[in-house]
């Protein structure tokens, strides 16, 4: 291990200074010569079954930054090529991807992923394969604490937000709220129980006089919660906590609205509501009031490189960006980013290069923390309210933010310290 | 406490009650067919996505409600006469992967006609409020459901047990050889009671939408209940499909208060219990 | 085994289907040696009857003794290791396998020991054993063509043959004539005197009068599930409810 | 049918071999990606010529097998993970536990008749999923198990190199295929055989055919085992869905295509089946729909499978699988 980083560090060191010579002694059209034409870039998410439709988002960003970024040229002269497969949720299926991406298809830089099984497998295969990895959906926070963090597997990136968005992050919005003791209904696997532990956790130390009265866990694949409904709603709780989402989501939401859960519920968060897939399902009928956020909400950074996006994106596929469309456009802009610094598509270069790396994008400013490799960017919580138009959900008005150094962990990453780097001032 | 464990039942019931539609027509299916239907979940799905275009065309539930089953019934009838009936002449496992294959390509041109998203769920006009119990409110669309659910087993009841058809169904059941001396055309019945049964499925799909979320992958989930459902109930027996639904139902209710993450173990372990010392399941009759 | 013992003994079996009474309160006793013969109309109940004393279906109530066990629970395969076996009406061979392999199979149980087998090759004395049986059925020749492209009444020689490859004490043939011509139908009757030549008790279930009166010393007859007469030939011949119930079928033949 | 005395012998015991060479020489020239998916070859060569003999002999139809696979898996990572990293003992470890789990399935499930057998062993094989699932502390829950390295054999040879991974498949393969050869033209095939076709003579022959029956599926369970232990240390993580029952369609699938009346054909279907579903991956992203299609075709048209047909043409008699 310590002979590979010595060598691809001096590796690194020849190419960059090479290019920088090369750059400075001829100009821009020998750039060109250092880089490989086409770039590829491979991308991989779940095309079939009951989540095909995050494959879709996926693709539908990664085809418009793919589209924009070609026509303007390409990545210092090279084209982009891109490629999508289905990764389906298995583990197995997503390895075997990465491994036909880069062994066999040549792939330059892979992307996507939606499961934490998948993202954890393909992760530990990156050392063999040495190509960048940037994630765009899988949230697992031991991809960016374990395998980066504390195993050294530095090919891996992440540019969507880790498990933190969804239970920490919901926990500083509940601290705000004038109510006293919460339920939940949560995904009975990792991912929900990680959350919900990191919400009461960081709940409990900003507010110290809340309760956590009733917890029910719902399988993977729960088609009717109404027996789960109907046991929160049995308990004398005014909040309401869940990390459900996708298809699930919305049938909770359906059946929760037919049992009267959003009028018992003074307040209600769902930490993965605000997905483009939720909301265009529900549309007009998505409960006003709710707190709902996700990894990428697309009213927010009210600034102009999000309005614009938002306008393409619309044009270019008649829907609204989905955090899944952002994010596989984000990576791919980062990946444009961190070539173009480097000047080089060589592994070695472009992670040193995305290491420390802030670039702008719709969802705002991310900064790719060199630690761990996690995109580290805003992302707010608001509550519904409707309008006229499609998607018929706006926050506009509610929005609230923390900065994301508040309530991201950060290394070295102690196991149950939550809230994370936040001090009671 | 007793009003808890009283919404929990009603839940559990209306659960079942989904249940029972789809198990009903499996166990139909295998009584007269002898046919082990894998692809009786995808009926269930096609009625969610037809009643959903349905309903987007004439902006009718109810409309929908009625439409959606009989257009997937009629689907089913022709898969049987073209696909399955070739069929008939091989083994029975043959047949169920048959109707797997059947499964993988009906929820993948699912996927290709309505697209890999979800789709929303209609409100039913006059069934969006509640009732209110104990001071808690109940749906009732759940009423409604389980209504519905004693509405189909009273229809059936009533055909099986006292139309010309239905008692032709019944002699089927039993002695094919002897319904076919009576003059039935076997073929035709087959393929009628195949629509039959997609027909039940169905309904439960459009029934589920208003509560649940449909996507091409729905069926896949519902069909591995279905099947520990005949098996505690008895295969071939409607009977047995209808208690076991309701029990299952209750289990799977009752077991988020009381044995939160076993209650799917414990579905299992009913399933054992019966297999070890009632192995024809607690109806063992035919239809 | 005193002669006066029945080896087979059926006290007050029932069993309906729905509200069929296939099989009525039947009462039996077969004595060992000989064939004897159960008749009765369709319907009867003939076949429910063996069904149940091969063990093929369980009796709703009443008991069957092989030998003085009681054996209306067990399972086949416990009734054809203590000598009980029977033949199928509808030929219930191993379709799609050689007439050879077909024989081995029956003989496989009785003659292999559990030790070889995964063994390649076949014990010598089974294989010559295989042959042999083949020869004594004229079938040397067709012994590699499956048995489904047999002809009828050669496939019925191996229905029989397969049920007596390990001599039972008491055999059932369920109508082995049915469905055969007049040549067939001869050459499976000389099998079946060759049968009880050799010691095995045979119960014949026939329709064919012809057949049932020129091998059987007794004859039991069965109609709505019950037995209605049980005697010799001459007796059954001449008994009023047993001509009632073949109207206008000829007994006086043979 | 002819397991003993079978004319075409010689045909499936050549095509056997040729399949291995084939193996054997792609294994020197293989580069990365091909040799990944040559040795997914063979451990689905494996589990399905172990699933031939429940399936294909006996005719009982289980989709229960991914969870044997699983359990393999799991018990061979957990044990490299946990006690100690040696994949030998992890191998015997792992069957061990397969041994155990198909052996009270498979006695719960043959308690019924064929078609229930086949929703039971569905059944159970879901219930091993949800354990899996559900015990998170043991199994790392959905993130599953990662991490689980190869190491070296006898301390010597070492296995981390795909490429001399690939020649440690081969050889299980080669071993599978001579048992799998000795239990087919065995009489214990025909008896199997003899149980596929009919049963109830079986227990007239004097035979317990759940006794056989359920020797079948332990056995099939075994090479399901061994087909998970090879698949875990060349994913290098083990994850539920490998429990999953759409995973038990795969080897189902591939005794289908290449012939279930065959011993060539499990290992000629895996073949073709991994490289038709990666061919089917690559250029559409409907794959499914193309699988199913297939699935019905092979079984509305060509049950003899691939060797089948080509053994049909060969005689010069058509149809006659």
């Amino acid at each position: 291990m310590k002979k590979f980083n010595r060598r691809s560090f001096v590796k690194a060191g020849l190419a960059g200074s090479a290019a920088v010579l090369f750059g400075g002694l001829t100009g821009k059209k020998s750039e060109a010569k250092t880089l490989k034409n086409p770039i590829k870039i491979a991308h991989q998410a779940v095309l079939s079954g009951n989540f095909a439709t995050y494959g879709k988002f996926h693709e539908m960003g990664a085809r418009l930054a793919v589209e924009e970024i070609n026509a303007n040229g390409g990545i210092l002269g090279s084209k982009i090529e891109y490629t999508m497969k289905d990764a389906t949720l298995k583990p197995a299926v997503a390895v075997r991807n990465a491994r036909y991406f880069v062994e066999e298809w040549g792939a330059d830089m892979i992307m996507g992923i939606d499961s934490s099984g998948q993202a954890l497998a393909v992760g530990k295969i990156m050392p063999q394969l040495n190509k960048p990895l940037i994630v765009t959906h899988a949230a697992t926070s031991q991809l960016n604490e374990n395998l980066v963090f504390k195993e050294g597997i530095k090919q891996i990136f992440r540019v969507s937000v880790p498990t933190y968005q969804d239970g920490i992050s919901a926990a500083f919005v509940a601290s705000k709220l004038p109510i006293k003791r919460w339920a939940t209904i949560s995904p009975s696997y990792t991912f929900g129980r990680v959350s919900w532990k990191a919400f009461k956790e960081t709940l409990k130390k900003l507010r110290p006089d809340v309760e956590f009265v009733s917890e029910s866990w719902a399988h993977f694949g729960t088609v009717d919660f109404s027996s789960h409904i109907s046991k929160v709603m049995s308990s004398n709780a005014e909040g309401f906590f869940t990390t459900e989402w996708a298809g699930e989501l919305i049938s909770l939401i359906n059946q929760g609205q037919k049992f009267g859960l959003f009028k018992k519920f003074k307040e209600v968060l769902l930490s993965l509501g605000g997905a483009m897939d939720v909301v265009e399902a529900l549309g007009k009928n998505y409960p006003e009031g709710v707190w709902i956020s996700c990894r990428y909400w697309y009213e927010y950074p009210p600034t102009n490189v999000n309005g614009s996006f938002v306008e393409r994106f619309y044009k270019r596929w008649k829907r609204y960006p989905h955090y899944v469309s952002e994010t596989s456009y984000s990576a791919i802009y980062a990946y444009k980013a961190a070539v173009e610094k480097a000047k080089s598509v060589k592994t070695e270069d472009v992670i040193k290069a995305l290491e420390g790396l802030t670039f702008v994008t719709p969802a705002g400013r991310r900064w790719i923390r060199k630690e761990d490799h996690q995109a580290v960017y805003e992302v707010p919580w608001g509550r519904v309210a409707h309008t006229d138009k499609p998607p018929y959900v706006t926050l506009k008005n509610s929005i609230m933010v923390w900065p994301a150094e508040v309530y991201y962990p950060h290394p070295p990453f102690k196991e149950n310290d939550y809230p994370p780097y936040y001090n009671n001032k | 406490m007793i009003e808890t464990l009283i919404f929990q039942g009603l839940t559990g019931l209306s659960q079942g009650m989904f249940l029972w539609l789809i198990s009903s027509g499996l166990t139909l299916v295998f009584g007269i067919l002898g046919v082990l239907n894998f692809a009786q979940g995808s009926f269930y799905m096609l009625g969610a996505f037809v009643g959903y275009s349905v309903l987007k065309f004439t902006g009718n539930f109810w409309l929908a409600t009625l439409f959606a089953p009989v257009i997937v019934g009629i689907f089913a009838f022709f898969l049987e006469r073209f696909l399955l009936k070739p069929a008939y002449k091989l083994d029975e496992s043959y047949q169920l992967l048959l109707t797997f294959g059947f499964a993988l390509v009906l929820e993948n041109l699912a996927k290709l006609i309505w697209g890999s998203g979800y789709i929303a769920s209609p409100r039913v006009p006059g069934l969006n409020g509640f009732v209110m119990l104990f001071n808690r409110p109940f749906p009732t669309y759940y009423i409604f459901i389980i209504a519905m659910g004693f509405l189909t087993v009273a229809v059936l009841w009533y055909f099986l047990k006292f139309t010309w058809p239905g008692r032709i169904l019944r002699a089927a059941s039993t002695n094919q050889e002897m319904a076919a001396a009576l003059g039935v055309n076997v073929s035709m019945l087959y393929s009628l009671v195949f629509g039959l049964g997609a027909i039940l499925s169905a309904l439960g799909g459009i029934l589920a939408t208003p509560i649940t979320v449909t996507s091409s992958g729905v069926g896949d989930t519902i069909i591995i209940k279905a099947f520990l459902v005949i098996v505690i109930g008895g295969l071939g027996s409607l009977k047995g499909a209808f208690v076991a639904s309701l029990i299952v139902g209750l289990i799977e209710s009752y077991g988020v208060i009381f044995m939160p993450f076993f209650e799917m173990a414990m579905i299992y372990i009913i399933v054992i219990f019966i297999l070890l010392f009632k192995p024809s399941g607690l109806f063992p009759e035919n239809v | 085994m005193n002669s006066k013992e029945p080896i087979l003994k059926v006290d007050k079996l029932f069993k309906s289907f729905g509200d069929l009474k296939a099989v009525n309160g039947v009462n039996l006793e077969i004595y060992e040696g000989g064939i004897v013969s159960i008749i009765g109309p369709n319907g009867a109940g003939k076949s429910t009857l063996v069904n149940i004393l091969t063990g093929f279906l369980f009796p709703d109530s009443g008991h069957i003794y092989f030998y003085g066990e009681r054996i209306e629970r067990k399972s086949i395969q416990y009734r054809v290791r203590k000598g009980l076996n029977r033949s199928f009406q509808i030929n219930s061979l191993f379709n799609g396998m050689t007439v050879k392999e077909n024989i081995l199979l029956g003989l496989l149980y009785w003659e292999l020991p559990l030790g070889r087998l995964l063994t390649n090759r076949l014990p010598k004395a089974l294989e010559e054993k295989v042959l042999e049986i083949i020869e004594s059925v004229n079938m040397t020749d067709k012994m590699n063509i499956e048995v489904d492209k047999l002809s009828h009444g050669e496939q019925r020689l191996i229905e029989i043959t397969l049920s007596i490859v390990k001599p039972p004490k008491l055999l059932f043939l369920d109508e082995p004539t049915s469905g055969l011509s007049p040549d067939e139908r001869n050459m499976i009757m000389d099998k079946i005197r060759s049968i009880a030549e050799t010691g095995t008790t045979v119960v014949l279930i026939e329709h064919n009068m012809d057949v049932v009166f020129s091998l059987a010393k007794r004859i039991v007859v069965l109609n709505r599930g019950s037995v209605i007469a049980d005697g010799e030939p001459s007796s059954i011949r001449g008994n009023e409810e047993v001509k009632k119930i073949y109207l206008g079928e000829d007994l006086t033949v043979a | 049918m002819k397991a003993v005395f079978d004319p075409f012998e010689s045909f499936e015991k050549f095509l056997v071999i040729v399949i291995i060479l084939g193996y054997f020489v792609a294994g020197f020239f293989a580069h990365k990606f091909l040799s990944f998916i040559l040795i997914k070859a063979m451990v689905l060569s494996i589990f399905a010529m172990g699933y031939s003999i429940l399936f294909a002999r006996t005719g009982y139809l289980s989709f229960g097998h991914a969870a044997f696979f699983a359990v393999s898996a799991y018990s061979a990572g957990l044990f490299v993970l946990h006690i100690k990293n040696s994949m030998l003992l992890a191998l015997v470890v792992a069957l061990l536990f397969t041994l155990v789990v198909s052996a009270i399935i498979g006695f719960l499930s043959l308690l019924r008749s064929k078609i229930y057998f086949a929703m039971l062993t569905l059944a159970f094989g879901m219930g091993i999923y949800t354990i899996i699932w559900e015990w998170e502390s043991l199994t790392g829950g959905d993130d599953g198990l990662i991490g689980i390295n190869r190491s070296s054999l006898f301390g010597s040879i070492s296995l981390v190199p795909i490429n001399h991974y690939y020649f440690f498949a081969l050889v299980l393969l080669i071993l599978t295929a001579i048992s799998i050869y000795f239990i087919v033209y065995s009489p214990l095939g025909l008896i199997l055989n003899g149980i596929k076709e009919n049963e109830t003579r079986m227990r007239y022959a004097g035979f317990s055919p759940k006794i056989y029956s359920f020797l079948a599926f332990v056995i099939s369970g075994l090479f399901a085992g061994v087909a998970g232990y090879i698949d875990v240390f060349l994913e290098n993580s083990a994850s539920p869905v490998m429990a999953h029952w759409s995973e038990s369609a795969l080897p189902i699938f591939a005794v289908l295509l290449g012939g279930i009346e065959s011993f060539s054909g499990p290992m000629v279907g895996a073949l073709l089946l991994t490289l038709l579903i990666t061919f089917l991956q690559t250029v559409s992203s409907e794959w499914k729909l193309w699988y199913g299609l297939i699935f019905i075709v092979v079984i509305l048209g060509l049950r003899g499978g691939i060797v089948g047909f080509v053994k049909s043409k060969l005689k010069g008699r058509g149809g006659e699988q």
